[in-house]
């Protein structure tokens, strides 16, 4: 017990969570300094997954760095790949075939629900209950058979390409798709009834860790934690891209229903609200699924305009951003990776003020922090 | 409000004609790096401007200019515009002020900054690296980076077994089992 | 017991030093039975945990080692047995090497007084019921010594609140179990249940409202004495790494984990000879019972099952609930099962003033809170049948299917194997 | 009077929602498991179970191949190198045809830039070994002549998909397994 240090005359023991621990997703570390349970300080390091992203995309081509795009985030690559590919596009002035835009649509949807199944399962499994985590990958295992089937891999997809996507859907593989929603839908009560109304998970994340609306934008959260937060805003509503103006869905937002707003139990049931919508989703592109081409003409070797841009898509974690500067060439002279996860790191340190080290978990699971996303 | 009445504004209030350009969501002003803070507090509050939210925070080496381009994402929830605030470094010394009392968001960012491109931050609280290990030599995000060949002892590229030439004729195979089995 | 060594002792017309030893060898033996017994228990619910929360989890569990897996749990002893038994550097060496001794005691001890059927009992004490109390609160020390021996912090704060835990839901657990006593007139676990019936109304649980509170109190804090989900804070794994056993390994952590699962037999054992009428079969007096062998295997038979029933609902709640915070933990004791079982004691003492025994009253209670048990019990199978008709399963009485098997995907695929690999122009359907 | 009310609200909220989440997870007792349980209770080998476009381990037909090198420019990584010589005629020699799978991610871009088809994605993917060299295949057992682009309709046979990486990385497949199928439990050979 070498390292407890007395700090203005108050006793301090500082434990190091990770980079190995059982919650600590993915490779990372937290110095926390605490007065028996209760946190005094906890602080995140990151960069153990740090592969250099940025830097690798100045050489590669532009089609080559595609594949790297799915290992950003290995639990949102479509929503990464459709991010570069919209910032090329725009930089190309091309315009995607709206059937590839669907088809995006469609897998970003079920890439989107399969993140939250992770996150989700994250969360029950860090407060205890392991089973919910068992069958939310049960359900995840299905949209991972969905993918492979049309893109080839589960993980990685590499489905998306400039101009368009790599594979069409058959029919077969439509209705496989629509099968999943229906039964989806069904199972996301039992996974209510089992764990999102179960009382001890209620108390365990009402009211813990809130996250008012003005410090979340401060911050610069996105996606389900700055809605959680009750700030309304949603890319796919509000800055419309790729098929979504034509497609009804509804953004949820936090409203503090058992603790106040933006608690950790107002950013679980957001994701399991958007799980609903984006099946809603899933289903209506599929109905509005157009015919017609799905890559648009795009040359061989490409060359892009010198120039910038700022592409951004709602991801699983909200807005992922690509700014991309193009000095002529085949190579990108520069792309930077905007991530939810980096955003949502850096505010652990001033919300875990004064938690107990039970709720700092839950805190990390229900922001939903991917450290590769973090690190790039 | 429309990128260009922004950059107006922004200029009014700043007292200075600003180099602007883009179009759409991707307008951009650029600032002289000495006013670079007041520019920023002039977007967060301005009235009208109301940026309160910092998407992101990067830069751009351009060692034929000699210069690094600093590049602030900006966004307003309130008014629904966005803009680019940028500003040009000196590569040699490049410095430039924190962001972190308009936008706590800016205080990681500025961190990875400092250690990707070697900008110095004036008056960041807690300058420490992100991303990297702390003695981590030169600042990778630079065109001129080489990476070292070794850290700690530890070399930094894995065996390339195709950078050996062809192994002449005959089966080559590599299993695990040696001899190899015949296919 | 000691009936048994006079009976030897005279038939063999032993010296008072051989009666001594005599005793003394027999007292030895009953311990080591006991203590196989409550290990091969432990073993065997590990694999009921294993396949429980595999079939839970849509899951097969363990299947390989032996039929349906049941050897699963000696190789995982062997394995235990095998590996190393690391002792860090900076550990507080004894405390290390002793704190899993504490804890198996502490369980297995109390295995003496389970009265497994009319006549099988190690050990009838007259203070039956106080000396499980006092015997299963040794686990605290071991667990502390546990905490604080291994010289790691994680390890430091899972033996803190253990102990936090374990004495605060000693109040609770006692309180209840003294409701019951207050009934029975006795501490001694044979005449707990032989004071009920075969029938459930005659149960201490459904005769009066009070017992059938004080059963979910006990139960509950059972579970938390026991370490387990959704009180299984010393150990959380997703907050303290292992808690208290971080940094044990090999059979010294195989010692804390069977401690555990023989606790778990031990406190539905407990509840059910308390609470659910023991080994008494509905319909057989115990006067009946006792000349018959077969009526004694059968009472035997109808305890374990009672006891086995209360594994697999402490297995389930481990599968399904997630964990309490620290400070919910102590307010749930506190604010609400300490002043319920006291409740439960004064009111099951009024009872037995106010309510003459035998009467038309208290059977025509125990009637209805049969009643009122099967309503529950009829929910509940009403709430788990609407589950599967709403995610569409089916139901499948194969308890030990052994998985999914999936069709392939399209057996032509070889046919079509050159189109698919042909390089496609922009447009062209795939 | 309503923090008693909340109190007794409390036990009955915890009470029905705990009870209603054992329900749950009791009636998966009673329901099928969804596991499939690889490697050897398949109905048949693993690898047929994976749809078409499952983007294995990559393999090369030489008999087809060009040598034109279009799949090791494009792809990301680096990590396939095709060189070709001249024999002593002075024709061109296709000599070296080498994938490192070790390095390999499967993105399947060398596959679209075939002109021939020559390099394709098997459903293989269990090329364990113990060394990750092991795992850089020469597809190349000599020099050769590259092939000729084919006319339209007169490609030549293709190899049944799997056999060429089979051959390739002998030791690193597991040897035909049990298949709860029966028969054809040879998993990815010519069927």
């Amino acid at each position: 017990m070498s390292e407890i240090v007395e700090t203005a005359g108050r006793e301090e023991l500082i434990l190091n969570m990770g980079p190995h621990h059982p919650s600590t997703h993915g490779v990372l570390r937290f110095v926390l300094h605490t007065d028996g349970e209760i946190m005094r300080l906890a602080r995140p390091d990151i960069g153990y997954l740090h592969r250099g992203l940025e830097k690798l995309a100045e050489g590669q081509s532009y089609p080559g760095y595609l594949p790297f795009c799915d290992r950003v985030n290995y639990l949102e690559g479509i929503f990464c790949e459709q991010a570069y590919a919209m910032a090329v596009e725009r930089l190309l002035k091309i315009e995607v075939p709206p059937r590839a835009e669907a088809l995006r649509t469609i897998t970003a949807e079920l890439n989107r629900i399969a993140n939250h199944h992770i996150c989700l399962g994250c969360i029950s499994m860090d407060i205890g209950a392991y089973t919910p985590f068992v069958y939310l990958l049960r359900e995840r295992e299905r949209i991972n058979d969905l993918m492979e089937a049309l893109c080839g891999n589960r993980l990685t997809y590499h489905y998306l390409r400039l101009g368009g996507v790599a594979h069409d859907a058959d029919d077969a593989w439509l209705k496989n798709a629509l099968a999943f929603v229906d039964k989806f839908e069904r199972v996301i009560p039992e996974f209510e009834s089992l764990i999102g109304k179960n009382e001890i998970l209620v108390r365990r994340l009402a009211g813990v860790a809130s996250i008012c609306g003005a410090d979340a934008v401060a911050y610069g959260l996105v996606g389900p934690n700055l809605r959680a937060s009750g700030v309304d805003w949603d890319l796919r509503r509000d800055a419309p891209y790729s098929f979504y103006p034509r497609l009804s869905f509804e953004v949820p937002v936090g409203k503090g229903e058992r603790g106040t707003v933006g608690d950790c139990y107002d950013r679980f049931l957001v994701r399991v609200e958007e799980m609903r919508q984006s099946c809603r989703l899933v289903r209506q592109a599929i109905e509005k699924l157009p015919a017609g081409d799905i890559r648009a003409k795009v040359p061989r070797v490409l060359k892009i305009p010198a120039g910038e841009t700022y592409a951004c898509v709602e991801g699983a974690r909200g807005e992922l951003g690509v700014y991309l500067v193009s000095d002529g060439s085949d190579k990108p002279y520069r792309l930077k990776w905007r991530t939810g996860s980096f955003a949502a790191m850096s505010i652990i340190e001033t919300v875990s003020r004064g938690l107990m080290i039970a709720d700092l978990v839950a805190l990390i699971a229900s922001l939903d922090v991917i450290a590769p996303e973090t690190d790039r | 409000m429309n990128p260009t009445e922004i950059q107006e504004r922004l200029g009014q209030r700043l007292g200075a004609s600003l180099e602007c350009g883009g179009a759409g969501a991707d307008a951009f002003v650029i600032v002289p790096a000495e006013r670079w803070l007041e520019a920023a507090r002039a977007l967060r509050e301005g009235e009208g401007l109301d940026f309160d939210y910092l998407r992101s925070l990067t830069a751009v080496d351009r060692p034929a200019e000699g210069k690094i381009d600093v590049a602030a994402h900006l966004f307003s929830y309130k008014r629904r515009h966005a803009l680019t605030l940028k500003t040009r470094l000196d590569r040699a010394a490049p410095r430039i002020a924190s962001l972190g009392a308009v936008w706590p968001a800016a205080h990681w960012h500025e961190r990875e900054l400092w250690e990707m491109f070697g900008v110095a931050i004036e008056n960041h609280p807690d300058l420490r690296h992100l991303l990297l290990p702390e003695d981590w030599p030169g600042h990778p995000l630079r065109k001129d980076y080489a990476m070292p060949e070794r850290y700690q002892g530890i070399p930094t590229r894995r065996p390339a077994p195709l950078a050996e030439p062809a192994a002449g004729t005959g089966p080559t195979n590599t299993g695990p089992k040696n001899p190899p089995e015949a296919p | 017991m000691r009936a048994l060594a006079e009976y030897l002792a005279a038939s063999w017309q032993l010296s008072p030093l051989g009666r001594e030893l005599l005793s003394a060898g027999l007292i030895l033996l009953t311990a080591i039975v006991v203590f196989a017994v409550a290990l091969l228990i432990a073993a065997l619910l590990t694999w009921l945990e294993r396949r429980v929360a595999g079939r839970v989890q849509s899951r097969v569990g363990p299947n390989r080692v032996g039929p349906l897996g049941l050897l699963q749990w000696l190789a995982d002893g062997l394995k235990m047995i095998l590996k190393e038994d690391v002792v860090p550097a900076a550990a507080d060496r004894p405390l290390f090497l002793l704190a899993p001794y504490p804890v198996m005691i502490g369980v297995f001890a109390a295995f003496a007084t389970v009265p497994f059927s009319q006549l099988l009992i190690a050990a009838d004490l007259d203070v039956g019921v106080l000396y499980l109390i006092a015997v299963t609160s040794l686990v605290v020390v071991g667990i502390l010594m546990a905490g604080w021996g291994s010289n790691n912090k994680w390890s430091l704060l899972g033996g803190i609140r253990s102990a936090a835990q374990i004495v605060a839901y000693e109040v609770p657990a006692a309180l209840a179990l003294l409701s019951v006593v207050v009934m029975a007139g006795t501490l001694s676990l044979q005449s707990i249940v032989a004071a009920q019936g075969g029938w459930p109304w005659e149960w201490y649980l459904l005769r009066t409202p009070f017992g059938f509170v004080a059963f979910f109190i006990y139960f509950t804090a059972a579970v938390a004495e026991g370490n387990r989900t959704p009180f299984d804070l010393p150990e959380a794994e997703s907050e303290l790494v292992a808690g208290y056993n971080t940094e044990y390994s090999g059979i010294r952590f195989g010692g804390f984990f069977l401690g555990e699962f023989a606790n778990i037999y031990l406190m539905s054992a407990i509840a059910s000879a308390l609470f659910f009428g023991g080994w008494q079969i509905p319909g057989v007096t115990p006067a009946e019972q006792v000349g018959s062998v077969w009526w004694q295997a059968l009472g035997f038979l109808v305890f374990v099952a009672k006891a086995g029933v209360g594994c697999l609902v402490v297995i389930l709640l481990r599968w399904t609930f997630p964990r309490l915070r620290v400070d919910q933990l102590t307010a749930l004791c506190y604010r609400y099962l300490a002043p319920g079982a006291f409740l439960c004691l004064v009111g099951n003492a009024l009872w037995i003033v106010l309510v003459p025994a035998g009467s038309l009253f208290e059977r025509m209670v125990g009637y209805g809170m049969t009643a009122v048990a099967a309503a529950l019990g009829l929910w509940f199978v009403l709430r788990m049948r609407r589950h599967m008709v709403s995610t569409g399963d089916r139901l499948d009485l194969d308890l030990f299917a052994r998985g999914h098997t999936r069709a392939a995907f399209d057996p032509a695929w070889q046919a079509r194997a050159y189109g698919r690999f042909r390089r496609r122009r922009p447009g062209e359907a795939s | 009077m309503s923090a008693a009310r909340e109190y007794f609200a409390a036990i009955r909220r915890a009470v029905f929602s705990l009870a209603d989440g054992l329900s749950v997870t009791v009636s998966y007792l009673l329901r099928r498991p969804v596991t499939i349980q690889y490697p050897d209770r398949t109905a048949q080998p693993v690898q047929r179970l994976l749809p078409e476009r499952s983007r294995g381990l990559l393999e090369v037909d030489v008999e087809r191949c060009t040598a034109c090198g279009l799949c090791a420019k494009t792809c990301p990584i680096d990590c396939i190198v095709v060189e070709t010589g001249k024999d002593a005629a002075g024709a061109r020699l296709h000599t070296r045809m080498d994938v490192d799978l070790g390095r390999c991610m499967f993105c399947g871009l060398c596959v679209e830039a075939c002109p021939t088809g020559a390099i394709r994605h098997s459903r293989e993917f269990e090329g364990g070994m113990a060394r990750v060299e092991n795992l850089l295949v020469r597809f190349l057992d000599a020099p050769r002549p590259p092939a000729k682009p084919p006319k339209k309709g007169e490609e030549p046979p293709e190899k049944p998909a799997g056999s060429i990486i089979r051959s390739r990385l002998p030791g690193a497949f597991a040897p035909a397994r049990r298949c709860a199928g029966g028969p054809d439990a040879k998993p990815g050979g010519a069927a």
